[in-house]
């Protein structure tokens, strides 16, 4: 993979801030677009810029094959068929789609959800929110070392338990579920298995008929799409049993004052204008991913957290979170300096150990090194930490080994100015 | 930088006041945390101190903030706004670091005005 | 105004097919869009995309400004503050997530709602459909010529009504209802008063203060903006109270298993990464209009409409719904060929007298005229003339005279083709 | 374009059938009704007529269809696919004028797979 041809087609990376270049660490967060995108998206508004679906004249009814076509894209993508593509803003959309639609047919007081520990807020929250119906909620546990324990979760699913619905790829600790094992323990309980692969779709190839999963819901703009697109798969059979979540215009067949049918999948999730713009974008992102091959991308990912781990060795007091093999992890580090220790003592400003993560990304971001610092949306696995906070970089197809190495002298600045180690 | 990590690793004003007025405040940007203890006598400012976890600013702005307060009037404090504020500080900071920087200056307000209501 | 100006602003009417320019005339379903919003949205991705909130880089930090900046505009547009500014997808969403987030904590069996048969689906199935859980909605009549019959909503108005939702603009029969005076009968019933705004806030001046509303919703992609990004407007004190909608990240302050605090408005609205592009594109289009002036837009449709009345009169046996006096409508002509009347005959082809509105739109699209047919999402509305469907042009700012006359050849090619008059 | 609209004025087999196998369905896209009305003699059709509303192109088609299908096999008419149908019509089509066209085409399908599974 040729990673500095690859960063020419990215306009931003062309910019210079003190002269120095962006090294750009958090494309978890969101990832920066190539040319081929951001030209498709201007393509598409100076020609062929209409409402879809219903229009009659040439420019709307392009603009619905365009919509259509990038469905099949993405479809193709994942390995589904296009009536099984619900086009969402982001997953948080899928994800809270599920819940409220789940709620109006599906679920009944006493019904039980089981999610992890490691989940991010938008897997974790809209099913919590259920509790106020009588519904349960439970957190399957982790391992120290950031694994799922899939003890604890057989031993958790039980009859009541309508739902199971996990991240692929923990967007902190990096950590890539077995979704495929998942996927059969949660299915010989009867339960319905939900997958947020926000972090794995953009990063690694993903079958949806592989990992049987019953949906899978995914982000545009973390995999080098606009933003504002995001993607609900499911099984066609479900979504036809499922009552609508948004209603409105184009998701219906017919609307009367005592009467309406809705749309059959995957319009009957699609109310509203859609964003046409936003599924060109998207399309065109995965054919500029599928150019380049999800298993190269998945590789080189790997590659570059292997040689970041090796170089992280150095420093023995800088505590690195998840996995530890990179077979079973993506390419998001989250660390902290803390004596090595996954757990923090409280006081931290009475010692010279600890590093506030708010400081370690304001340090790195003078010499241009952009990567995430906070609780990543994911407060329920600080908890678990016991720590407030951590620092995160993570790879794309855009980074190398010298963003490593700029890391690396920008970490060893990090303990000069905050005088540690 | 140097002057602003000496003063965030040993904070004068670190610990706790009894029969102090106090307030107890996050900043939502991050969930760090701090405490403010204050003590007036006859409209001003005669004591502060602080605990809590922050980054290097939060910590380095409270500490200032003990520092340049005590001694001074009340009714002075009140009238400095968010700006004025951060202009005391000798760095300047994005929007984000600002949140930091102001979260002991926030409290410190809110201590007075809950004393004026009462 | 200068129309042939703005038009060079506005890429895709450079635009030729078969020689011969484009003639928009569906500004309603969405608009097209000058070049300062497409190049806002190219200079964005080229510069300074990242995800917003809580990231500590410059990129991200700027990126959040941008993105409060763009709400800060929006509130200004239409006299609001930006903490009553949430951001959605477009406007069935915002009226989407009033019924659901009135639903969590509001509405109680027995409630009503009041909307009426003028409305498009967007604010009428979501409505609707809370019948499921016991709540009442009923439909204010309109009067044959297409006003709301304000002594229906009256004597509907009960103590039982919690919520009476009405356009502000129609998007079928163009009419302008008086929001001013809805708004003091709604709020005398101490009921909410909701605005949908999707016909409105494009076309003519919109002052939030003035109207009084509660709230009112609209959508970018028809005020020049791109797909993909919308508007609610609340009452900080309302939104203040209500039951967030979507959840997940960036709407909350804390999360723990036990215990989740959410986000004040409008962030607690926002759930998952923000439309950072969609914001700016919107901001952007209002720039546009702020610069053209919106007393100036609303006068401009005014006069094309009274032009093209003027025109249309020539023709008796086209039906035009909707007032007749052009203070009283917005730039929306929604008409039929039949001989003049509003309701028609079934048994259509036995006749030599009704066009098929598909037909007309097919026959205009080969002159390069694009106008809409159909139902316009706005069944119940086709109900109540007992008609399929109505051909409709709309104006916007890009139109002008011309347009209109070139619309009067294309009606006289359709009468030609079809053999009818 | 003129034989169109002629034909789309004055259908032939516009009308009903006593004792025919009927179906009546809408095009989703505009919610235009057909019903089709076809009797089979020997695994052959032997009349076809239609009642409903719609425009130009849906109504032309089904005229057509009836008109070109009265003495075809019916198994000769299950092989065909939506493609081989719309090659039939003298027009070519836009994707949702397609739709139009193919109504009565997919009411003539259904009526044949009903007949099957009984
Ligand atoms: C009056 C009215 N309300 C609501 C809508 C729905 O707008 P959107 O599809 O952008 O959500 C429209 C759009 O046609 C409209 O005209
Ligand atoms: C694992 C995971 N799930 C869900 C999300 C939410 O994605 P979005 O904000 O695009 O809805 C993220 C984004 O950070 C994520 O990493
Ligand atoms: S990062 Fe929490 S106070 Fe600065
Ligand atoms: S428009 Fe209804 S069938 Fe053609």
């Amino acid at each position: 993979m040729d990673v500095k041809k690859i960063r020419e087609d990215f306009p931003i990376f062309r910019k210079m801030i003190n002269g120095k270049r962006i090294v750009y660490l958090d494309s978890t967060a969101t990832t920066q677009k190539p040319y081929q995108v951001i030209e498709k998206i201007k393509e598409f508004y100076e020609n062929y810029n209409a409402n879809v679906h219903r229009g009659i004249y040439s420019l709307s009814e392009y603009s619905t094959e365009l919509y259509e076509k990038s469905r099949e894209n993405v479809a193709g993508f994942i390995n589904a068929h296009p009536e099984e593509i619900v086009f969402v803003r982001n997953t948080t959309e899928g994800l809270n789609l599920l819940s409220y639609s789940f709620l109006w047919n599906f679920l009944k007081p006493g019904d039980k959800i089981l999610i992890s520990m490691m989940e991010h807020h938008s897997n974790f929250i809209p099913w919590v929110r259920l509790k106020h119906f009588n519904i349960d909620v439970d957190f399957i546990n982790i391992t120290e070392e950031g694994y799922l324990d899939l003890e604890d979760l057989k031993n958790k699913l039980d009859k009541r338990t309508k739902i199971v619905s996990l991240s692929h790829v923990s967007n902190v600790l990096g950590t890539i579920n077995d979704v495929n094992e998942i996927s059969k323990i949660v299915h010989d309980n009867n339960s319905i298995f939900v997958v947020d692969g926000a972090q794995s779709v953009p990063h690694t190839p993903v079958d949806v008929k592989k990992i049987d999963c019953d949906f899978i819901a995914f982000s545009g703009h973390k995999m080098l799409g606009p933003m504002g697109i995001g993607v609900l798969y499911g099984k066609y059979d479900i979504l036809k049993e499922m009552a609508p979540f948004l209603s409105g215009g184009e998701m219906i067949k017919e609307v009367h004052i005592n009467n309406i049918i809705y749309e059959d999948p995957p319009l009957k999730f699609e109310a509203g204008t859609p964003n046409v713009e936003g599924s060109l974008g998207l399309s065109a992102a995965i054919d500029y991913l599928k150019n380049i091959g999800m298993e190269n991308v998945r590789d080189h990912e790997k590659r570059l957290t292997d040689y970041a781990f090796k170089k992280m060795d150095e420093f023995d007091d800088i505590v690195i979170y998840g996995p530890k093999n990179v077979e079973k992890r993506g390419g998001v580090i989250s660390f902290n300096f803390n004596n090595g220790n996954r757990y923090i003592e409280k006081e931290l400003i009475k010692n010279d150990i600890f590093v506030h993560p708010h400081d370690v990304a304001g340090i790195l971001d003078s010499e241009n090194i952009m990567v995430r610092s906070g609780h990543h949306c994911a407060e329920p696995l600080m908890d678990f930490y016991r720590i407030p906070a951590t620092t995160r970089a993570s790879f794309y197809i855009y980074n190398d080994e010298e963003d490593v190495d700029i890391l690396m002298d920008g970490i060893k600045k990090v303990r000069k100015v905050m005088k540690i180690g | 930088m140097d002057y602003i990590i000496s003063v965030y690793r040993k904070p004068k004003n670190y610990g706790k006041l009894e029969n102090a007025h106090s307030k107890s405040e996050s900043n939502p940007f991050c969930g760090d945390r701090i405490e403010l203890f204050v003590k007036i006598e006859n409209e001003k400012i005669s004591e502060i101190k602080f605990t809590g976890e922050g980054c290097t600013i939060s910590i380095f702005s409270a500490e200032m903030l003990s520092e340049n307060f005590i001694g001074k009037n009340v009714n002075e404090i009140k009238s400095l706004s968010d700006e004025d504020y951060l202009k005391l500080l000798p760095i300047s900071l994005t929007p984000t670091r600002q949140k930091c920087a102001l979260l002991s200056f926030r409290i410190m307000k809110n201590i007075l005005r809950d004393l004026e209501k009462n």
